[in-house]
């Protein structure tokens, strides 16, 4: 027994020892050179591998900043404190922009006309691509949830109005239903932005057209283009748009609105505030 | 002669019996034309008249400078009420220009003709500058413009007339083949000369065998204007879709028109009948393209009719004007085009243009639509693929989001002909996919190409 | 470098002599009962089929028959004081390979019992060969091994007839079965040859003169 | 004492290494053809665990983070090889059915798991709890399947007849495709457990932030 | 815009009458005469297995639909078509019991696990055969002579000829078991039906009417049913067996038919399908000669299905196919 | 025994996965697409015959003479993965093109049972020095053709509308259930 105990420990510790010594030397050897920074920067990102930064996944986004490559912000799904962590690793500050997803139409089923009885793949996509547009309204929202489809945050819902629903608490801005929309009517908007907007794309310049079309529809009369104090509000391609540098959030222009068109981001879509107390709100 | 045809296929009901008969009526009087700008295949180009301005008929209203650019013309005489969006026969809305016709002040005349031109002896520049300006384009269906295509930068050996309507229900390529043969020739012949092609081959398929010996008329009589001018009948089996540019090549010649390709890379020409008596037309009359003839047809019109209407005729004003009759309460679909390929519309306020190769009014009986249901795999749509694809596998790949599979089994190959949707006993709407699928891929390219710039 | 390599080195295998030393440890308390584990399973079987057996004295010179059959081991059985009969561990083709069986036979040149060592055959088929569930004959409560106890080697072993089958395991059954007549068979003839014979007592005596003269006419 | 026992939790359902984890599958597929094989096999199973975790937390401090992994093998390995000589010399059935998945307790990743991801960094009363409760929610599963494959397949449980006579034992269930398929329903139905957890871990938190505020 | 809405669709707006429940039923109708002959020759009680298993085929899929709350599939017959289809597979004495749970198996697992009507990997059919072959192989391979219409009092236990064979029978001998004069009698009484063996697989010339049947109506598709048929004559030929009796026993007319051509499990391209046919000859003639079961057709079809996904990518090449991938278009790889 | 019986012996009758639950881990994990299937099923090949090579003599000609035969699994998971981490490092530096194909799958194959498995029972099925390549080839291909089948089939269900409870990884174990239950097929196939 004591024979087979010393033979055993002879042995395994010889071996045991040339293998250390190997992998030791042959690590040495072998050795090529890795940015440890990669690893770092993808130890960082929220691994969720949604590409909304615009690389293959996060290992593409990690080896890209670490490279220098790409800036530290990109990162949407894992907001500002993914940016500052990058930021920490490569040594610059940057701060990314806490964005989320609006939908310019409010053409539900029962406000926007229907163009005909669409019958095929229920898909924005394909309804679009065969009919134009389902709806009366060639750039109005198709209703088949494309954008839902994709979001890998949970952060929108198909609504029984026919529109999707973004739940803003959820939406991190990483603009994969932005990219997927046919129709291009979602938009990407800061989190914190006050002010006027327009929930409505029809580019159709002739009123008649969007009336028949749409009860919600920007009718083109322009009564917020004049009507607006700050002069913020100009026509482009046929939508109005606000300045946001100049807009002050009077309210001007939602109230004058006949279809009711324009709406105020802070407090109607966002609600990242109350409403002004004219009435008592809930 | 033999009967030759090409692999896969379907055979559709062709319900032809409607129109087959009724000889060609000729529309002349409308109460205003909706004429879109753009209505070929290629850059989009600018109105050049302004509203309230009177044009006569056969009067460029709309061009632009490029090569894949065809001019628009007036198609009545009239005054320019509007310029504005219109939902067009493809299911957009597009630049419209709106004309109602007026007759000309006295002495004036109401059209605006080119001077006649003789392609057998003109140069070949000037022969293809004439068909540019007179706005021709593939009246089959696409819209391609033909100045484009007789310019070939390849030697071509045959010149194939397309009369092989494989549609189901259109029926005036058969009657333009009954009615105006000598024109159909004439036109082979000039694209021949154009193209300088030995050699010219009349498609029909088995199913207008009534046509043929009104053609071998015209032949013969052409013949003796024109000796030495090698012009041919060709008959093919009736299938869909034989008159797709590619499986009529394939039919008549064996040739495949490679991957990517254009008929030109076998030394083919093919163009639509239609076409063709508007190329004479150009020639012969200086007249532009500004009407052309379309079957009215589906159950539920009542009126089954062959038409020649000006561009830009709105079809319920066909209707208002008594020349149609609709069933209104069996109208359930309303299409422009064969029921294959054709785009399923609104409505039928909406403008003949000059790829309307009919218009279709099925009633509900025949507007059948399914939902779909899983593919249970039973091969029906590869044997009657006509390009040879997997559509069952095709559809696969596009639905996982796998585009660059798709690509590599060939997305970009399918002529979307639709026969793989008919036989689909699933009903599955595979060319929809295909076509959503297209698109995404090539969106997605053109980012690639982009990104690697 | 190097001394850090040889640090490391020092840690494995510093490790790796703790580990195998305890190891070693472990082994040589379990190395006999490990090594005489296949022993303790067969002389545990060969007490089964010999319940007052108490000496298993291996043999040899056992001849088989049939190519196909191989003899691993054999023994004479006997109390303290007389012998009681022979077992062979015998080896030999089945259904799917090689199946190894532990057949007993007494004086009285009749099985004593079957026990099926290793058997690889398909599940619910031949491999019920091994079941202790399984009976060929319900009624009895016999099983496929079971059912050739007590049978004479005089007998004459055919399946379907005096063996009965595992249901749709015919081909399992026949070689089973030739495995244990040839076994059998070569006992016997060793027995014969060794002129081994059972204690003359009544009865018995009669049953081997019948046996030795049935088998003489057999061959 | 809390703290351990939640340790000692994660492992029996929250982490359980084969249904949550969905490592060290092999055996627990292949041993499973009756309730004494998984039995077995947990037991073993736990014993390398419990052991090795124990050795490499002891150690942890001393251990060079370059010949890390290969320390663990050889812990590892020593009492596996413990664990094989053990059973061949005082279970033969068992070390026989089981086969040569015994010594593969040796390159289950539950274990190189446990050892690199927890031990090597947590004091020995974790350790205890966290490879006790890894060990049992091994064990647990592999009984649970067992049982199933048994009854069914056999009807027994444990080796002792359970089922009536009459039963006529399928016999897929005891077979190796039969293994595959009860394993897949048995992932099948913890991830359906595992979302219902969530869906009311969240329900309660939502509730408890609802309060708060 | 008038009021009332019009279809929109995508082209093409024609379609093919021939749907799946068309199809499904046409497979129904092929194996009926199969069906009734064998009913014919093994009376009650292989009515009882036909009736048992198309039953709870349907029920299954009916009960699991309802169960996963997914669209309603039953009114396709293919549900139908697979307990038929298992039923002829199987002995005429199998229990119902073990009949019924098979054909649960074969729609529950291999069928609605994987989603479904055309999204099955392997034919659910084959798949409850062996199912029950493994769970229950005495039960499974217990055959009897058939008796006629009438109730037996103890159905007769039989050995198939490829049973008799693999234990080493002569031919002749198998024929004369079989109640044949010889071996030429003995082809013939297997063509027509006479033996023992599963309830739809008796008589060849039946189930061949049935398979050419659908052949001619267009619903399958020559290439599987002869490369399997013809692979499996010439394997026998070249393995020393006797290639009429390889053909004419052990379902191989049957499996080429309405096995192997099963949609869902069969590869879509031609040549796929070509390879598929003569890899399930190939395997059934291993099985048959070196393997563990007298008949290996099962087997060799549910193997062959494992392949198929791959036997798919060989495919045609597409309409004017330019073979060697441009030096300009680097990332267009050729088609294989 | 012959070679080529023991080589599909391994390969189909005893299949490593679907008949003998080994490398179930990388089994699952890596079958996501057919490409990376091939690639690991290699590598694992690759690695199996080479851990043959070196555990058989080590074995028979250190651990038999030196009366160590109980080291047995604790000298062969030391020798294969001191062997992955070897071709690891040479073909990271000397081969990259081989080591980008196959390279990732590399560290995967240190606790990949299926070759500790192989090996084990070279020594316990008394095989030869030929007969264990043999062997450790069927096997590790055996192990290739069940990802490959495996993934094939996963290629197949991407777009079915499998039931939500089945969805991921339960129906992977489905299918692998009934590939099992096609190769029973070949039971009984070699003697």
């Amino acid at each position: 027994m004591v024979t087979t105990i010393l033979v055993t420990i002879g042995f395994s510790a010889l071996l045991a020892f040339v293998i250390g010594i190997a992998l030791a030397f042959f690590r040495e050897k072998f050795k090529v050179e890795r940015d440890p920074k990669i690893d770092e920067v993808r130890d960082a990102l929220p691994g969720a591998n949604c590409g909304g930064c615009g690389f293959p996944g996060c290992d593409g986004y990690a080896e890209a900043v670490a490279t220098g490559r790409a800036p530290v912000n990109k990162c949407t799904a894992g907001g500002a404190a993914t940016t500052e962590a990058l930021g920490k690793i490569m040594g610059v500050s940057a701060v990314a922009e806490d964005k989320v997803a609006v939908l310019l139409c409010q053409g539900t089923h029962e406000k926007a006309v229907a163009k005909g009885e669409y019958v095929g793949i229920p898909t924005c996509r394909a309804a679009k691509l065969s009919t134009g547009s389902v709806k009366a309204c060639a750039w109005g929202c198709q209703g088949y949830g494309d954008c839902v489809a994709v979001c890998k945050f949970d952060a929108l819902a198909m609504g029984d109005d026919g529109l999707p629903h973004v739940n803003y608490d959820n939406c991190t801005g990483c603009g994969m239903c932005v990219e997927e929309c046919p129709q291009k009517i979602l938009t990407l908007v800061p989190r914190d932005r006050v002010g006027s907007i327009v929930l409505c794309s029809n580019r159709n310049t002739v009123k008649a057209n969007v009336i028949k079309t749409c009860k919600v529809g920007c009718i083109k009369c322009e009564l917020c283009v004049r009507s607006c104090p700050e002069k913020a509000i100009t026509m482009v391609n046929g939508v109005p748009v606000t300045d946001y540098a100049k807009c002050t959030s009077c309210g001007i222009c939602v109230e004058k609105c006949p279809t009711k068109c324009y709406k105020m981001l802070e407090t109607d879509v966002l609600g990242t505030k109350k409403k002004v107390p004219v009435m008592a709100e809930a | 002669m033999s009967i030759k045809t090409f692999k896969g296929g379907a055979h559709p009901p062709e319900r032809k019996e409607r129109s087959e008969e009724k000889s060609i009526e000729r529309v002349t009087s409308v109460s205003q034309v909706v004429i879109p700008v753009n209505q070929h295949f290629g850059a989009p180009i600018q109105p050049l008249v302004k509203v309230g301005e009177y044009v006569k008929a056969g009067q460029k209203i709309a061009d632009a400078e490029g090569r894949m650019t065809v001019p628009v013309h007036a198609s009545v005489a009239g005054i320019v009420k509007k310029i504005e969006p219109r939902l067009q026969s493809n299911n957009t809305e597009g630049l419209c220009i709106i004309i109602e016709p007026k007759e000309p002040e006295e002495g004036e005349s109401s059209t605006d003709f080119m001077p006649p031109l003789d392609p057998f002896t003109c140069s070949k520049e000037e022969a293809l500058a004439r068909i540019r300006a007179a706005g021709i384009v593939g009246m089959g269906g696409a819209g391609f413009p033909a100045h484009v295509k007789l310019a070939p930068s390849k030697p071509i050996s045959v010149v194939i007339a397309n009369a092989a309507e494989c549609e189901p229900y259109l029926t005036i390529d058969a009657r333009t083949l009954v009615e105006m043969p000598e024109k159909v020739v004439e036109g082979v012949a000039m694209v021949m000369k154009i193209v300088n092609a030995p050699e010219g081959v009349i498609a029909i398929e088995e199913n207008k065998k009534f046509a043929i010996p009104h053609v071998e008329k015209a032949l013969e009589a052409f013949s003796k204007a024109r000796p030495g001018i090698n012009i041919r009948i060709q008959e093919l089996k009736t299938k869909y879709p034989q008159g797709g540019e590619k499986m009529l090549i394939t039919a008549i010649t064996g040739r495949e028109v490679p991957s990517g390709g254009l008929p030109m890379d076998v030394g083919c020409v093919v163009q639509n009948v239609g076409t063709l008596c508007a190329i004479v037309d150009a020639f012969k009359e200086g007249k532009p393209l500004i009407e052309r003839g379309f079957t009215v047809t589906g159950a539920a019109c009542k009126t089954p009719k062959n038409l020649v209407a000006p561009i830009g005729t709105l079809v319920s004003d066909l209707v208002k004007a008594g020349i149609l009759e609709i069933d209104e309460e069996n109208l359930a679909r309303v299409v422009f085009g064969g029921p294959m390929m054709g785009v399923a519309v609104p409505g039928y306020e909406i403008p003949v243009q000059k790829n309307t190769s009919g218009v279709l009014l099925m009633s509900r009986d025949e507007a059948q639509y399914y939902t779909e249901e899983t593919c249970i795999r039973c091969g029906r749509c590869m044997r009657a693929c006509a390009c040879r694809l997997s559509p069952a596998l095709l559809a696969v790949a596009v639905e996982a989001g796998d585009y660059r599979e798709a690509e590599k089994i060939g997305l970009l190959d399918c002529i979307e002909c639709g026969t793989c949707s008919f036989v689909c006993p699933a009903h599955r709407q595979l060319v929809q996919k295909f076509r959503v699928g297209k698109q995404i891929l090539r969106a997605l390219k053109q980012k690639e190409s982009q990104n690697a710039r | 470098m190097k001394k850090e390599m040889t640090k490391l080195g020092i840690t494995l295998a510093l490790f790796a002599s703790l580990a195998c030393a305890s190891l070693a440890v472990v082994y040589s308390f379990t190395k006999d009962r490990i090594e005489r584990q296949n022993e303790i399973q067969l002389n545990a079987s060969l007490k089964e089929l010999f319940p007052e057996a108490t000496v298993f004295e291996p043999v040899e010179g056992l001849a088989s028959s049939d190519p196909g059959v191989k003899f691993e081991a054999a023994y004479a059985i006997r109390t303290d004081s007389a012998p009681l009969g022979m077992a062979v561990k015998a080896k030999g083709q089945s259904y799917g390979g090689d199946a190894v069986l532990l057949i007993g036979v007494d004086l009285r040149r009749s099985i004593v019992g079957v026990r099926v060592m290793e058997l690889k055959d398909t599940p619910g088929l031949g491999a019920n060969a091994t079941n202790p569930g399984y009976f060929v004959d319900k009624a009895k409560k016999l099983t496929f091994p079971g059912q050739f106890a007590g049978k004479y080697l005089t007998d004459p072993f055919e399946v379907k007839k005096d063996v009965i089958a595992i249901t749709a395991s015919t081909i399992t059954s026949r070689s089973l079965t030739n495995i244990i007549k040839k076994t059998g068979d070569a006992i016997v003839a060793y027995m014969d040859q060794m002129a081994v014979v059972a204690p003359a007592a009544g009865e018995t005596t009669d049953n081997v003169a019948a046996d030795s003269q049935n088998q003489a006419g057999g061959k | 004492m809390k703290k351990l026992y939640s340790v000692f939790k994660q492992g029996i359902i929250y982490e359980n290494p084969l249904l949550m984890l969905m490592i060290g599958l092999c055996s627990a597929i292949a041993v499973t053809t009756n309730v004494s094989n998984g039995i077995g096999m947990g037991l073993a199973m736990t014993f390398v665990l419990l052991f090795s975790e124990i050795i490499i937390s002891l150690f942890r401090k001393v251990i060079p983070s370059a010949v890390r992994i290969p320390v663990f093998i050889i812990v590892i390995a020593a009492f596996t090889t413990m664990v094989d000589l053990v059973m061949k010399a005082y279970f033969p059935d068992l070390s026989k059915s089981m086969g040569v998945f015994i010594p593969l307790i040796v390159v289950n990743c539950i274990i190189m798991g446990r050892v690199e991801a927890f031990a090597s960094k947590q004091k020995l009363a974790a350790v205890i709890a966290d490879s006790l409760g890894m060990g049992l929610g091994y064990t647990w599963v592999l009984i649970g399947i067992a049982a199933v494959r048994e009854l069914l397949g056999n009807g027994t449980f444990a080796g002792l007849q359970v089922m009536p006579d009459s039963f006529q034992p399928i016999l897929f269930f005891i077979l190796p495709p039969g293994g595959f398929f009860v394993f897949g329903l048995f992932i099948s139905f913890n991830i359906w457990l595992k979302k219902r957890m969530e869906v009311t871990a969240r329900a309660r938190e939502l509730a408890a932030r609802k309060e708060a505020a | 815009m008038p009021d009332k809405k019009y279809l929109l669709s995508s082209s093409p707006h024609l379609f093919s009458p021939v749907d799946t429940p068309r199809i499904m039923l046409s497979v129904v109708i092929a194996l009926v005469p199969a069906t009734a002959y064998g009913i014919y020759l093994y009376g009650f009680p292989a009515l009882a297995v036909v009736a048992t298993s198309i039953v709870s085929a349907v029920a299954a899929e009916f009960l699991f639909r309802k169960l996963i709350r997914q669209s309603m599939t039953i009114d396709d017959f293919s549900a139908v078509v697979t307990g038929l289809l298992l039923a002829l597979i199987l002995p005429p004495s199998t229990p119902l019991w073990m009949v019924a749970l098979g054909s649960i198996f074969a729609i529950i697992v291999a069928k609605e696990f994987f989603g479904g009507l055309g999204a099955n990997p392997f034919n659910p059919a084959l798949i409850g055969r062996a199912f029950l072959l493994m769970s229950f192989p005495a039960a499974i391979t217990s055959w009897s002579m058939p008796h006629g219409l009438a109730l037996p009092a103890d159905a007769v236990s039989a050995a198939t000829p490829l049973n008799l064979v693999k234990q080493g029978n002569a031919l002749a001998d198998v024929a004369k078991y079989f109640g044949a004069s010889d071996v030429g009698a003995f082809y013939r009484q297997l063509f027509m039906g006479y033996r023992s063996g599963c309830i739809g697989e008796s008589s060849i010339l039946l189930v061949a009417i049935g398979g050419l049947f659908l052949l001619g109506i267009g619903v399958i598709q020559w290439v599987v049913p002869v490369s399997v048929i013809g692979s499996t004559f010439v394997f026998s030929l070249l393995l020393g067996m006797d290639p009429m009796l390889g053909v004419l026993t052990g379902g191989i007319v049957f499996g080429a038919f309405f096995m192997a051509t099963d949609y869902a499990t069969r590869p879509l391209t031609p040549l796929g399908q070509a390879i598929f046919g003569i890899g399930i000859g190939l395997i059934t003639v291993l099985i048959r000669k070196f393997g563990g079961f007298p008949e290996g057709v099962t087997y060799a079809i549910l193997i062959m299905n494992a392949f198929t996904p791959f036997l798919n990518k060989l495919r045609v090449k597409k309409y004017g196919f330019v073979p060697p991938p441009k030096p300009a278009k680097p990332s267009k790889e050729a088609v294989k | 025994m012959d070679l080529v019986k023991i080589f599909l012996l391994a390969l189909l009758v005893n299949n490593v996965v679907v008949m003998r639950f080994l490398a179930l881990c990388s089994y699952v994990g890596m079958t996501s697409d057919v490409g990376q299937s091939v690639g690991m099923g290699f590598a694992v090949t690759f690695v199996t015959v080479l851990a043959t090579a070196a555990t058989w003599p080590i074995y028979h000609f250190v651990l038999v003479p030196l009366n160590l035969t109980f080291l047995q699994i604790l000298i062969f998971i030391l020798v294969i993965a001191s062997l992955v981490q070897l071709v690891e490092f040479y073909l990271k530096k000397n081969v990259p093109g081989l080591y980008s194909a196959m390279g990732i799958y590399l560290p995967l194959i240190t606790t990949n049972c299926a070759i500790l498995a192989i090996t084990f029972e070279n020594i316990s099925f008394k095989y030869t020095f030929i007969q264990s390549i043999s062997y450790s080839v069927g096997g590790s291909l055996g192990y290739l053709l069940a990802m490959v089948l495996l993934a094939g089939i996963r290629d197949r269900i991407r777009t079915s509308p499998v039931p939500k409870f089945l969805e991921g990884t339960p129906i992977l174990f489905i299918a692998t259930a009934l590939i099992g239950i096609a190769f029973m097929g070949f039971s009984g196939l070699i003697k």
